[in-house]
């Protein structure tokens, strides 16, 4: 089940002192933190994304294994290749100053889902049935994940969707041309497939209670995201003309276009208010800004989607706090406040201070409010807050109410969709573990002997791919056309930028028992990779904390290959004398815990 | 270690009078600048006259080596600044070198602004800030005899009159995206394209530039909403913007520019910005301003380098001067000749 | 044409491909039409440590000596180069790795130390090279390839040079190399567009087909073998080892064999050896080498066998500085050794001289019967010049043995007492002719003889011999010689080429300067010496030794104090400093 | 289970407090990296701290060459000769203190050419010095000649023909002039070269130890890593080294066999 790309290795000559057997579990905490240092781009993944391998996998043209290590952890692998968060590219090594452009990771997982095989064959295990059954409110990335889990470890789930089709925010929150359709509905069905009932039109809490729920089930998980659009909270809010952000994109998902005039405010700092704009102009808009009291640098999306709304024409004004929205009908403009930037707060946010007196009034036929989104209120059972939102404890995803589960933005307030779904899983392991007393699976290290990859010194120079995008930009505004924006990569191109990926999940280790201090390693090094070192500092895991170095010879008591820095080109271990060096491969992977039975 | 470290990022006007106050106010300390472009401090106004042939290239710059040792100022020319470690208070360069200081001034100016619609043909649209643009135009001018300006700040008018000298067919497109720094009104579009139209300049009415092609080495094609044009090259004139793209992240408030007070103090201690690449924030307008042009440039410059040096001096506004532009107050102290 | 005198530079760290870069750089110009003199430095580590260094001056003229400011220098570690930034020119050009394998503090930057004005070329040098090549390897000709570009240099020169420097390895390593080069020039062109020099016109003559770049070793290879060389024996030495390397390579093909021996003794007593038997055979060595040689070489002397021993002088005493250059033999060379054994000692000043005096240290060593050293050193050796260049005809390379006359068959007297004081000498093989040599003090027919007559009349043949080799001897050369000079410069040895551009020099500046050039130092012509001594006001003798080993040797020849001139810095004397000493002198003068 | 990160700490942890590398001297050796030299340096250290020999107490001689910098390397009293003459001088040494340890080292062309002829004489005295043999069968310091140990055919640039003179064999020259304990080594394998040397410093008089090693920059054919860690082998279980016979038959069938070759019963 734990595919990774490769072809098991024999181990490394037998006869060697430390050989180990071939392939190792680990779940010291030792290594989870040295995973966590130097293989930056899975752990920085909410679903923590074994990415060297299925960039492997890819550049071995093996696409339908590439796909799979990504479902396999985040489902919808052709979803979160177009519109991911990303992540792990502002990690990733191949990123530093030196090193030039992080890896395009997330398009390669798009690659490896466009070019997989016609009838690729997906290797999900099912575990025997357990009997219980769960119900899920809501088909969001959150509850398709949990459902698609609780699936597997074989329980019968059904899934509760108030809209009349699933995917909640990935098809409702979502534009098309960032996101077609087909794409979205096909990985959905892949998650039903798995036996699961899905009811769409019911609204828990109006249509059915909590409580008929609670009875009818083992378990209930409430996982209906925030569709509660956020108000700015000023004056003037409530005029015609002033729309909340998220409606506004989930009416013209579902089909409802409405006039918007040619200038359009835009408030907002995340992902909601990009789409608000260039969906703006895709109705028609001419002028279009997006306001925020920070500055660019603190915008919550990437630089590519920064750049993309600009080509489009779409203007960003920075340090400005909305004080009131004028008019007197219908909305005239809004009336800022020049704001002050003050320090970040330990979550990245940028606080910033209103200066009094500096108010200016800038205006606008229609203006879209996309401040963030608020869980809606639910009747029923279980702890509530002052607004009426359920309640629930964020690492066991219980709420009050014995049975009764919460997951996802529901839980969390507005996070991006890869943390959905991993959250959702996360759930699904709970409710798997409260049912049936028992752990399914587990996270282990894996580590296995290895020799040094076709690597080829060259492919660190290649530059990075960046994705194809529908030019010129006229192109893009087809009436009643849907012209997906990113036009994807060519295999070639794909395989490609997968050239680039280091893969950070080998180590490389120097035995200092063997060494002979003849530093040909270093001689050959691509960078300051490799180290003289007096001593090497653990940290209380036990994992590298801090590696002292000396250029004193008398003070080398080793030289080091430090992996945090080590690109893994391999020169090392192809000069060293002494053979001292040590190629592993090591990786994080989800294992299961008892026999499975193959459905 | 007593000897000051003084590290100043620049070498337009700011920068350079910055150095030559540090140095008056400090003669102990060592004092290193630095600058991407490989020639030394230029007067950027004489740029057309150059392309014109009125002048010798030597006759743009304004300061002979010499002076840098006389003033025992560390000259580093043709070297990038990349990157800045506020907490080392380190600056690191292209070059992967690491200079330590004590004290810092970001004086980088300005960079030709290209809209992002217009950054693919990057390539294709030239600009006109440092004497290698001017060398680029002297080169391009043997070849081609029609030029269309998209543009409206001063830089773009003063070159059409060089281009007129040198008997080139000019085409000009003034359109909002383009015209700098003020916002440009009905009122101000009539005046401006009455006046080149005397000239004999054609003015091509549109509000956008659809496409733009090249057809061969000197030959590009430029597709408005109105009409299709020919020429032989492109001039992109959309004004400066400050030139901090590499302080991205350092944890520095850029907007615009780079955020200061009215002392020109960033967020970190010892560390200032001058010039037209600091966006300064003026209690008595309530608001933040970018300067421009070369006599605001000296003015920050000196006062930078003053407050660095332990004064604590205010930055003087005359509001008449102040314009807004695009959301942001613009000080045009050289507009006034407009 | 406009003139051109440009010097370029290549430092970087041992390993780096300096060297290489550098030999290149002379190939290149030489093959596009210019005069070359190139001179490398370089550790005796071969890796660790140490700075390595390549100078090439170009020039449009004839170029005699090193070039003193650089123009342009290529920074393959910009540590090492720190140390060669005071010798930048004004507006030199700089090209560095602007993306070094590690940071570097600015205490360690070459462009931290650079004067304001200097034009920098930053280029990825290793990433250039991996990305033509897949290795590093290769940015030694990523940044050739800058330095083409940047100084507007006929790419195909070079490409045609490291073609030529590759092909023994085979198709693929040319390839390799000439791509990283290409990677270098190409990104020079676009990233300096605007930038780009024309250092370097093409010259429409083009390569002067007569002009031939070699280095002082490889002349004196050439020489060695169009004198017929049978054998040679050598022990391996910093700088004489390229001798033996070269004659290894060529002079089988002539019927020759090298030998390389345990040590500098073995090496002498062979060529002692084979010159006994009739075969022309020689040893290079230096400073080290030559005292374990002086045993021997006395005994040659002594029995009046001939030896051709070439010194590449290097810094001493002892181990000294192996890699750096001195003059500093001289007296070892003339005077070494037990008792008075005189010996015939001369000196070549350029490459070209390298050759021809070779060629003649055989034929006087044939004729006169004794060891003959010729003193080079580790600049001349190891310098590159391109100069028009005739090779020796055989006739001229002829042997200059004087065999005994069939009369005196079977009443052959070896040691024979002749006004010249040459004795016919006998070959074994010759019937009739056989005689014991002896490094004992001997009669004339070569039986042992202490007493006191004997002893002081062989001493007097033995010298009588050396001094009428005089007339062999190639006389001292004048340049811009009048009856008065305020000035007169005498040179010897590598050092003489930045003697006559300091006398040049001055010169232009309208003083009367002149200049003499000994290449026979010993014996040598003293009455031209005196003559020229006298005419001169003042006599300066710039060497590269301690106290001034010339100096010692003619200083008696004039009632006048010679001013010296003495260098002992491993490098060659640069010529603004004679100049200046001419200058200064000239003062005191007037 | 051992983790990478833990098995890096036990050792460097081990390594401090060892004090492995007291006879180090603070230079860094300036042979090229990757050169054997490392571990022959390796594996005398380690020999010196194993024995506990005290620093002051040992005298490091050698001649010209590669080798002949080795001294500086090394944190004992140092005495750097010329070209070849490293035993004269270090029986004077050894002579002149009975006290002392002494070690030379030198070269393939330092100690079988120009001072091949003093080799004979220091065995035959047995004098109590421990003569290291760096043998790399190539010239290094003059950049790549051939040595006396090179095998026919060995092309470099001052025989690029190839050579024709038969290579010496050391170990077999220390057997015929009679030294007391011979041992032959490999630079790759410095564990085995600190057990011979223990052994041979206990061993009162000469000693001589013959070690494979390499040049990285100047061989890429013959005395490679890779070659010599292809053909070298231990000396097979049974076998004696007091056995004098059986050692010239050891050496004369096998060229690559590594271990203490001879001892004299004493």
């Amino acid at each position: 089940m734990m595919a990774n790309g490769f072809a098991p290795e024999k181990p490394i000559d037998s006869n060697d002192e430390h050989a180990e057997p071939n392939v190792l579990y680990s779940t010291d905490p030792a290594d989870f933190r040295y995973m966590a240092v130097n293989v930056p781009c899975q752990s920085a993944c909410p679903a923590l994304t074994n990415i060297p391998a299925y960039i492997r996998a890819l550049y071995e043209s093996k696409f339908g294994l590439s796909y799979e290590i990504n479902r396999i952890v985040n489902l919808f692998p052709g979803t979160l290749g177009r519109i991911c968060s990303r992540p792990c590219e502002l990690k990733c090594r191949h990123g530093e100053p030196e090193l030039g452009k992080p890896v395009n990771i997330c398009h390669i997982k798009r690659a490896a889902a466009d070019f997989r095989p016609l009838g690729h064959a997906y290797l999900s295990p099912r575990f025997a049935p357990s009997g219980k059954r769960v119900c899920i409110v809501g088909s969001g990335p959150a509850g398709l994940a949990a459902a698609h889990d609780l699936a597997i470890l074989g329980f019968d789930v059904t899934i509760y969707e108030a809209c009349y089709e699933p995917g909640g925010m990935l098809r409702y929150g979502i534009p098309d041309f960032r996101l077609p359709r087909n794409v979205l509905s096909e990985e959905i069905q892949n998650v039903l497939r798995l036996g699961i009932s899905l009811k769409v039109g019911v609204n828990i809490g109006v249509d059915i209670s909590l409580e008929n729920l609670m009875g009818d089930f083992d378990a209930v998980l409430v996982a209906s995201g925030c569709y509660e659009s956020m108000k700015l909270g000023v004056p003037g809010e409530n005029l015609p003309g002033v729309l909340p952000g998220l409606n506004y994109v989930m009416d013209i998902a579902a089909g409802y276009k409405q006039s918007i005039g040619k200038k359009v405010l835009v408030t907002g700092a995340g992902f909601t208010a990009f789409d608000c704009s260039r969906l703006a102009l895709r109705l028609g808009a001419e002028d279009v800004s997006i306001c925020i009291r920070g500055f660019e640098e603190d915008l919550r999306v990437t630089r590519e989607e920064i750049l993309e709304a600009k080509r489009e024409g779409i203007k960003i004004r920075s340090l400005s706090l909305s004080k009131q929205i004028v008019g007197s009908s219908k909305v005239e403009g809004i009336e800022f406040l020049r704001t002050r930037p003050l320090e970040k707060t330990s979550g990245g946010r940028r606080k910033v201070e209103p200066i009094e007196g500096s108010e200016f009034v800038i205006a606008a036929d229609t203006v879209i409010v996309a401040v963030g989104q608020a869980p809606r209120p639910i009747k029923g059972p279980g702890e509530k807050n002052d607004r009426g939102v359920l309640l629930a404890d964020r690492k066991n995803f219980q709420s009050s109410t014995p049975g009764l589960y919460v997951t996802g933005d529901y839980l969390t307030g507005p996070t991006t969709v890869i943390e959905a779904i991993a959250s959702g899983r996360k759930a699904a392991e709970r409710i798997a573990y409260d049912l049936t007393g028992r752990k399914f699976t587990e996270w282990a290290v894996q580590i296995q002997n290895f020799r040094i990859t076709d690597r080829d010194r060259s492919w660190d120079v290649i530059p990075r791919i960046e994705m194809p995008t529908v030019m010129p930009v006229k192109n893009r505004f087809r009436n009643n056309e849907v012209v997906e924006v990113e036009s994807g990569y060519s295999s070639e191109l794909a395989h490609e930028e997968s050239k680039r990926c280091y893969l950070c999940y080998l180590h490389y280790e120097i035995d200092v028992a063997k060494c002979i201090y003849c530093r040909y390693c270093i001689d050959n090094a691509p960078r300051d990779c490799i180290k003289l070192v007096k001593q090497v500092l653990l940290d209380e895991t036990g994992a590298v904390k801090d590696l002292v170095e000396t250029t004193r010879w008398l003070d080398v008591n080793a030289v080091v290959i430090d992996n945090s820095r080590c690109i893994r080109c391999g020169e090392c271990v192809r000069v060293c004398p002494v053979d001292c060096i040590s190629v592993s491969r090591v990786e994080l992977l989800e294992r299961p815990l008892v026999q499975e039975s193959k459905a | 270690m007593s000897v000051k470290r003084f590290v100043i990022i620049g070498n337009g006007p700011a920068a350079n009078h910055a150095a030559e106050a540090l140095r008056e106010k400090s003669s102990e300390s060592k004092i290193t600048m630095f600058s991407k472009d490989p020639f030394r401090s230029y007067r950027a106004h004489l740029l057309p006259d150059f392309i014109a042939g009125l002048i010798e290239e030597e006759d743009l710059y304004n300061r002979p080596y010499a002076h840098y040792n006389e003033m025992d100022i560390t000259l580093r020319l043709g070297q990038r600044v990349v990157n800045v470690d506020f907490s080392k208070r380190n600056v690191i360069l292209d070059h992967k070198e690491v200079v330590p200081f004590d004290g810092l001034i970001i004086a980088t100016g300005g960079k030709p602004r290209i809209p992002e619609l217009f950054q693919l043909f990057g390539d294709i649209m030239m600009t006109l800030k440092t004497p290698s643009d001017a060398r680029l135009w002297i080169q391009k001018l043997s070849y081609v005899d029609s030029v269309l300006i998209i543009g409206g700040d001063l830089t773009s008018l003063s070159l059409t009159k060089a281009l007129l000298k040198l008997g080139k067919r000019v085409k000009f497109i003034l359109n909002e995206d383009a015209f700098w720094p003020v916002p440009l009104n009905e009122e101000i579009y009539r005046a401006v394209t009455g006046r080149l139209e005397q000239r004999g300049i054609e003015i091509v009415h549109c509000r956008r530039i659809r496409r733009i092609t090249q057809l061969e080495e000197n030959l590009l094609e430029v597709e408005t909403d109105s009409e299709l044009i020919e020429v032989g090259a492109l001039g992109a004139f959309f004004g400066l913007v400050p030139d901090v793209g590499f302080l991205a992240r350092t944890g520095l408030d850029i907007d615009r520019g780079v955020l200061v007070n009215e002392f020109l103090k960033t967020r970190f201690s010892n560390v200032y910005a001058a010039g037209d690449c600091a966006q300064v924030y003026h209690p008595v307008l309530r608001d933040y301003w970018i300067s421009i042009g070369h006599e605001n440039a000296i003015a920050l410059g000196r006062i930078a380098a003053s407050n660095l040096a332990g004064s604590h001096l205010e930055v003087q506004v005359e509001p008449e001067n102040i314009l807004e532009v695009g959301g942001v107050k613009v000080n045009t102290s050289w507009w006034t000749e407009f | 044409m406009p003139e051109v005198d440009f010097t370029v530079e290549v430092c970087g760290m041992a390993g780096d491909g300096t060297i290489a870069a550098g030999g290149l750089i002379n190939e290149a110009m030489s093959l596009g039409g210019f005069s070359v003199l190139g001179f490398d430095s370089y550790p005796a580590e071969i890796r660790g440590f140490g700075r390595c260094v390549t100078n090439s001056r170009i020039g449009s003229n004839d170029i005699v000596a090193l070039g003193e400011k650089t123009h342009a220098l290529i920074s393959l570690n910009d540590e090492q180069s720190r140390s060669r930034a005071p010798f930048l020119a004004e507006h030199s050009l700089v090209f560095f790795d602007s993306n070094p394998p590690a940071y570097v503090s600015e205490d360690n930057s070459l462009l931290s130390v650079l004067p304001p004005g200097e034009e920098v070329f930053g280029m990825p040098f290793g990433e250039l090279a991996v990305g033509a090549s897949g290795s590093s390897r290769g940015r030694n000709l990523t940044a050739l390839g800058g330095f083409a570009a940047v100084t507007g240099t006929d790419p195909n020169l070079f490409r045609k040079v490291i073609r030529d420097k590759f092909k023994s390895k085979g198709e693929k390593v040319v390839n390799i190399n000439v791509k990283s080069f290409d990677a270098g020039y190409q990104y020079a062109l676009e990233k300096f567009s605007d930038r780009l020099k024309s250092v370097f016109p093409k010259i429409e003559t083009g390569h002067d087909p007569q002009k031939v770049t070699l280095s002082g070793n490889q002349a004196i290879g050439m020489a060695a073998i169009d004198a017929g060389l049978k054998l040679y024996f050598g022990y391996p030495i910093t700088p004489a080892t390229p001798i033996m390397e070269y004659l290894a390579k060529y002079l089988p093909e002539h019927g020759g064999r090298v030998v390389q021996m345990e040590d500098e003794i073995s090496s002498i007593g062979a060529v002692l050896g084979s010159f006994y038997a009739g075969a022309r055979s020689m040893t290079a060595t230096s400073g080290p080498g030559f005292a374990l040689m002086t045993e021997l070489i006395t005994h040659g002397v002594m029995a009046e066998i001939p030896a051709v021993i070439l010194d590449a002088q290097r810094g001493g005493p002892a181990t000294g500085l192996p890699t750096k250059t001195e003059q500093s033999d001289l007296h070892a060379a003339v005077f070494g050794g037990p008792g008075d054994s005189a010996r015939i000692v001369i000196a070549p000043t350029n490459v070209e001289e390298c050759y021809h005096f070779v060629i003649r240290s055989f034929q006087l060593a044939e004729k006169y019967q004794t060891p003959v050293i010729v003193l080079t050193d580790f600049f001349l050796d190891n310098r590159v010049e391109n100069r028009p260049f005739i090779r020796a005809s055989e006739g001229q390379a002829a042997s200059w043995n004087v065999f005994p006359d069939d009369a005196f068959k079977d009443r052959y007297q070896r040691y024979a007492d002749t006004p010249s004081g040459i004795s016919p000498r006998a070959l074994p093989g010759m019937q009739g002719f056989n005689f014991t040599a002896t490094g004992l003090e001997h009669t004339e027919k070569g039986s042992p003889d202490y007493s006191s007559e004997n002893h002081a009349k062989m001493s007097e043949k033995r010298h009588r011999k050396i001094r009428y080799a005089l007339k062999d001897l190639e006389k001292p050369a004048e340049f811009f010689v009048s009856d008065n000079l305020d000035v007169g410069v005498i040179g010897w040895g590598s050092t003489f080429g930045s003697v006559l551009e300091a006398v040049e020099k001055s010169r232009k500046n309208g003083f009367k300067v002149g200049a003499l050039k000994i290449t026979s130092l010993f014996p040598y012509h003293s009455e031209t010496i005196k003559a020229f001594m006298a005419k001169s006001r003042r006599v300066l003798v710039p060497e590269l030794n301690y106290e001034g080993q010339l100096a010692n040797l003619i200083a008696h020849l004039d009632s006048k104090p010679v001013e010296r001139l003495n260098f002992v810095t491993g490098a060659p004397i640069p010529p603004s400093a004679i100049q200046n000493r001419i200058e200064e002198l000239l003062e005191v003068v007037a | 289970m051992k983790t990478p990160a833990r098995i890096l700490a036990d050792q460097v942890n081990r390594i401090q407090k060892s004090g492995r590398f007291s006879p180090r001297s603070a230079s860094l050796p300036t042979w090229c990296p990757g050169c054997g030299y490392f571990g022959i340096h390796q594996g005398l250290n380690d020999c010196i701290s194993r024995l506990g020999l005290p620093l002051a107490e040992i005298v490091t001689v050698s001649g010209i060459g590669c080798a002949g910098r080795y001294p500086f390397f090394s944190n004992t009293y140092g005495l750097h000769t010329v070209h070849g003459r490293a035993l004269p001088a270090a029986t004077g040494v050894k002579l002149a203190n009975p006290n002392l340890t002494v070690f030379a080292v030198g070269g393939d062309g330092d100690g079988l050419a120009i001072g091949g002829g003093h080799l004979p004489h220091i065995a035959r005295r047995n004098i109590d010095v421990n003569y290291l043999l760096f043998d790399n069968s190539i010239y290094g310091l003059t950049k790549g000649q051939p040595s006396p140990s090179s095998p026919i055919g060995t092309k470099t640039k001052a025989s690029p023909y190839g050579t024709v003179d038969k290579p010496l064999n050391a170990t077999l020259m220390a057997l015929s002039y009679g030294a007391s304990f011979v041992a032959r080594l490999f630079a790759g394998d410095p564990k085995g070269i600190t057990e011979a040397l223990i052994e041979g410093v206990r061993n009162p008089g000469f000693s001589f130890f013959h070690i494979y090693t390499t040049c990285v920059t100047f061989d890429k054919n013959f005395k490679t890593w890779t070659h010599l860690k292809e053909w070298t082998h231990a000396l097979s279980q049974d076998y004696n080294p007091n056995d004098l016979r059986r050692a010239f038959n050891e050496v004369l069938n096998d060229d690559f066999s590594l271990g203490v070759i001879f001892k004299r019963d004493i």
